[in-house]
């Protein structure tokens, strides 16, 4: 690949650590176990290049491992998204609503 | 055209993750960042299947379907199995790269000229992170699940051993970059990998494994940044970015909430050298029934309630937030004192509460509860133990000496629940327990406060 | 130029929006000031541009206004950036030592 | 090789412009910050210098002595002259981009396929901005040193001829992307960018130029965006988006602390309504010297100073600072009181009182003053005006109505010192002089102020 295309990544990777820093700096000591499960399933975004890997026809050895891997990774989002909804659904003020 | 498309997913993908965790830091936005992070999961997949080079969808379909369905239940634990179940899905997550990783490699072993030394680099690092989340992971859901020994286990020089695998795995990368169609450096570099998570983990106390869950977060993050590298991805290399440096920032906050150095955390083996320590003075327990505690509480005009681990073990919260309601309709004033670390994850004993549909802004920080302890009748500690132990503050050798705590012995009276005579997570004795004005009531949380409540009610309670 | 590359600038561009909007939210008053004359010199960063443009020889006009872009954007830099530690070395705590 | 070398420059340089933002937000870090700022800049030229593509390195020493030259002077302006100095430095910041994107049009003109679209609609961008913050600086710079008349000057439709003008700035770019090389569409951008920028200013009062240069700000920030775009350079994305980003947000923080909207201070013509209304009623002032108010200061046990635009004005800040001491020593209670907006830049005040070795710690917030107001025995208005001005609680009506002001009327005395029966930027009358219990003393501040000195050490005071 091209040098720049590297460069730019590193641009990018640089600036997203950056903004990792930034906003969870501050955050309230009642959500970090939302945020975790939260960014648990964030970092499954590992999906993206096993659907790719998945999709592109390889031999069957490399698509079951890729499959496997979209499973894995699908596991994640849906169980990391679901559950950290059902924790947060719970936090209510005196005045809001019951959930 | 597509291309651009796809790009274009992937920059807004990219923009709702951020936003994601913006909004998740604060109680009023939290749940739109939940959408948030959704809606950007949703654009990155669906940038993903534009990808022209993707011709066959039937395995992508199964398996999305397949993940759906086993994710569903997964988000249904108890919520005391939250932790677990995140270790689990880190677990998965590492899984998934290392199986990417090493199928790519495999792919371009016959490919000359693909495994430039920057992708082998790249590769390597992608599957080493990959596979040691997997058992690091694995290891950290067993020590909370307890069905590892909780109890940090070392083994002498071990910083020893690491150094020397980690030259190991070093000297095969450089060996595979020389030569990437050696696959069985790549095999030395996966079994390292895997041993890595297991030896990382086995040193480190079960009490710590909540901090550990963040940094394997962060090392999620990291191995999803290598597979962008490696794809040359940028959606993978931000998220995966953002992850890493958030996670890894989480796992700071919580070692100064528990006033632990990082390293201390790490290499640490915390929780081991005073069960030596424990053994020494064993003081007498006041034993007391449920009946004494409800007439304690009866006559109290200030009650300040400490909930631990216990409580989420036993699933008493609805019980307490019943004997909350009682106590307040008897002009009683209750107050919760949550300890940022109390239970075995951050803000479990708020989560629990908020389930028992306790309002959270009635939750105390220890900061606020404790200048007034004195003037407190009765602290009811349900379940707590490290977090209430006096040891923090005044026996210097104690491994949890200078975690803030909540002082509960300082109240005028104490009423502690648990089941035996067994120390904590810290593995540690408790003075407070042998204190005159501390009345044990042995049980399993639950019962007995169900039992104070029946007692309460006049009716015939469990406790006696 | 190739379209991945575009796309990387923006990805760029957005992330360091994000940032820049993360790291001021919580600025004090008393720095606002400060602030002002520090943001005005990086954005004297265009002389990374007029850097080139004078650099390679071009025709004369060309020279001349970028030669005039360099001069501009570097008396930004110097004084923005000495104007605000002046400021700066004013501030301080009744402990703290006089300047 | 080279090509590395210049981006790892840049990469450098992108993360410490970051950490001078982050740096700068803290007071106790902010000089960090700005150590940063300049390494990152230097890393910056260093970089550029390394492009293989320069050949001749004349012209470059020549502008950049020139500059430094130029600089230094610059920044040796007294503190009154600071948001000139900021304006005036973005207006060469906007020359700068501006004639960069001309001279790189030029060039590109003649060589066919160079100026793609994309390229085209960049290079219009660049130079709108560039141009536009050229001149809406210069206007700015000269409403606030009041070469300008300050008051918001407006004429009937002008948002009608504003949208005109934009239309045919569109129209032209859209010209000029169908054939690039018609340099008359692109001298008409120019022109109108020009204009822009003059009328952009011209309704807006001069209280209300700081909101201004913070946006202008951002503006230089995008214009070296949209160069970064056409040369294709990271570097100038992204420490141009931050810039922008972060006066933008800036410009949002100074609106809610006048609490006017966003659009309010871009066309609401802030301060001309009123104008009239200010002929309206004129109270009687009740005048007093020097001596007098030494006599006030003297028998008060708590006294506030609240100071304003004036003070800087007048350079009086030492002598403000000579009182407080002489004050203090006589055991009175003496406060500052600093409105978010006093002066005409954001932490006007704080900035000349800490010239004046006043430590910051000893000047309070509005919010903490005026709760016990009622308690202050002499409030000595320092040249301020509107920020004292009750109309912003009680007059509906009145312009700077909502704005939170420090309630010097409610003390039990006031002494407020200024030259003229002039009103402040805002442009309107000011109730407070003609109260009962208010003594204005006119003059300029600091020999208004000298002279209260040399009256509370009982030398002859220059007030008679
Ligand atoms: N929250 C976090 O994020 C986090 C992170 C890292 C580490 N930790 C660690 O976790 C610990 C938390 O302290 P903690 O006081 O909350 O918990 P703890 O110190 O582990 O004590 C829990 C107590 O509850 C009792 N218990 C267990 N099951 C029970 C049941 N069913 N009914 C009644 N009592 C029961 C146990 O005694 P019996 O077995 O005798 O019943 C034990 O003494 C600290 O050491 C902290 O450092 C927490
Ligand atoms: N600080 C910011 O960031 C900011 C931003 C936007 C807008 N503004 C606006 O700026 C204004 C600031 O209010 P302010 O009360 O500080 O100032 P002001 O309302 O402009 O009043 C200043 C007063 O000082 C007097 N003065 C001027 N020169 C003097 C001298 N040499 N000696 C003594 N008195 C002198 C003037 O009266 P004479 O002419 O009669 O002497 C005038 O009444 C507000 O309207 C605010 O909205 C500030």
């Amino acid at each position: 690949m091209s040098g720049a295309e590297v460069w730019s990544m590193l641009f990018v990777f640089m600036l997203a650590g950056f903004i990792g820093f930034e906003v969870i700096r501050n955050v309230s000591r009642l959500l970090h176990t939302p945020l975790m499960s939260l960014t648990s399933a964030i970092s499954a975004i590992a999906i993206v290049g096993s659907i790719l890997l998945a999709g592109e026809n390889h031999d069957t050895l490399t698509t079951t491992l890729a499959a496997i891997a979209v499973g894995a990774s699908m596991t994640n989002i849906v169980s990391g998204f679901l559950i950290t909804d059902r924790m947060l659904k719970m936090f209510k003020r005196r005045e809001g609503p019951k959930a | 055209m597509i291309a651009h498309l796809i790009q274009f997913c992937y920059l807004i993908a990219t923009g709702l993750f951020v936003l994601a965790l913006k909004w998740l830091s604060h109680p009023t936005t939290a749940r739109r960042g939940v959408l948030a992070g959704v809606a950007g999961m949703t654009a990155a997949i669906a940038g993903t299947l534009l990808f022209p080079e993707i011709v066959d969808y039937r395995w992508i379909v199964v398996a999305l379907v397949a993940g759906t369905v086993i994710g569903i239940p997964l988000s249904r634990v108890p919520l005391t199995a939250v932790p677990q179940r995140t270790a689990l899905a880190l677990a998965f997550g590492g899984l998934a790269v290392g199986l990417v990783g090493t199928a790519k490699y495999m792919l371009w072993r016959h490919q000359p000229g693909e495994l430039t030394t920057f992708r082998t680099v790249a590769i390597a690092i992608e599957v080493l992170l990959g596979f040691l989340t997997l058992t690091g992971a694995l290891m950290a859901a067993g020590k909370l699940q307890e069905v590892i020994p909780t109890r940090p286990i070392t083994y002498r020089n071990q910083n020893l051993v690491t150094f020397l695998l980690l030259a190991i795995a070093i000297g095969s990368v450089v060996l595979l970059i020389r030569d990437p169609s050696q696959w069985q450096y790549f095999a030395v570099l996966v079994a390292l990998a895997l041993t890595f998570g297991v030896l990382l983990i086995l040193p480190i106390g079960g009490a710590d494994m909540p901090t550990v869950i963040a940094l394997l977060n962060s090392y999620a993050g990291l191995a999803a940044v290598a597979m962008g590298f490696v794809l040359q991805n940028k959606l993978l290399i931000t998220a995966g970015a953002l992850d890493g440096s958030s996670g890894f920032i989480l796992s700071l906050i919580m070692c100064k909430a528990m006033n632990r150095s990082f390293t201390n955390v790490l290499f640490g083996a915390f929780g081991q050298v005073q069960t030596a320590a424990a053994a020494g003075e064993q003081g007498i327990y006041k034993s007391a029934t449920t009946d004494d505690a409800a007439l304690m509480l009866e006559n109290a005009s200030k009650v300040v309630i400490v909930p631990g681990y216990g409580m989420a073990v036993s699933q008493a919260q609805h019980r307490v937030k019943d004997l909350y309601d009682v106590l307040t309709q008897r002009g009683i004033e209750v107050k919760f004192a949550v300890h940022p670390v109390a239970g075995r994850m951050p803000g479990h004993m708020n989560v629990l509460l908020a389930e028992a549909n306790l309002p959270y802004d009635c939750l105390a920080e220890m900061e606020e509860v404790n200048p007034d302890m004195p003037q407190v009748d009765v602290v009811l500690v349900i379940g707590a133990n490290d977090v209430v132990n006096p040891a923090a503050r005044t026996d210097e050798k104690s491994p949890i000496y200078g975690m803030p705590i909540i002082d509960a012995d300082k109240a005028r009276a104490c009423i502690a629940i648990k089941r035996s005579k067994n120390p904590g997570f810290a593995g540690i004795d408790n003075q407070l327990y042998f204190m005159d004005n501390t009345l044990m009531v042995f049980g399993d949380a639950k019962q007995v406060v169900q039992g104070i409540l029946s007692a309460l009610k006049g009716e015939e309670g469990s406790g006696h």
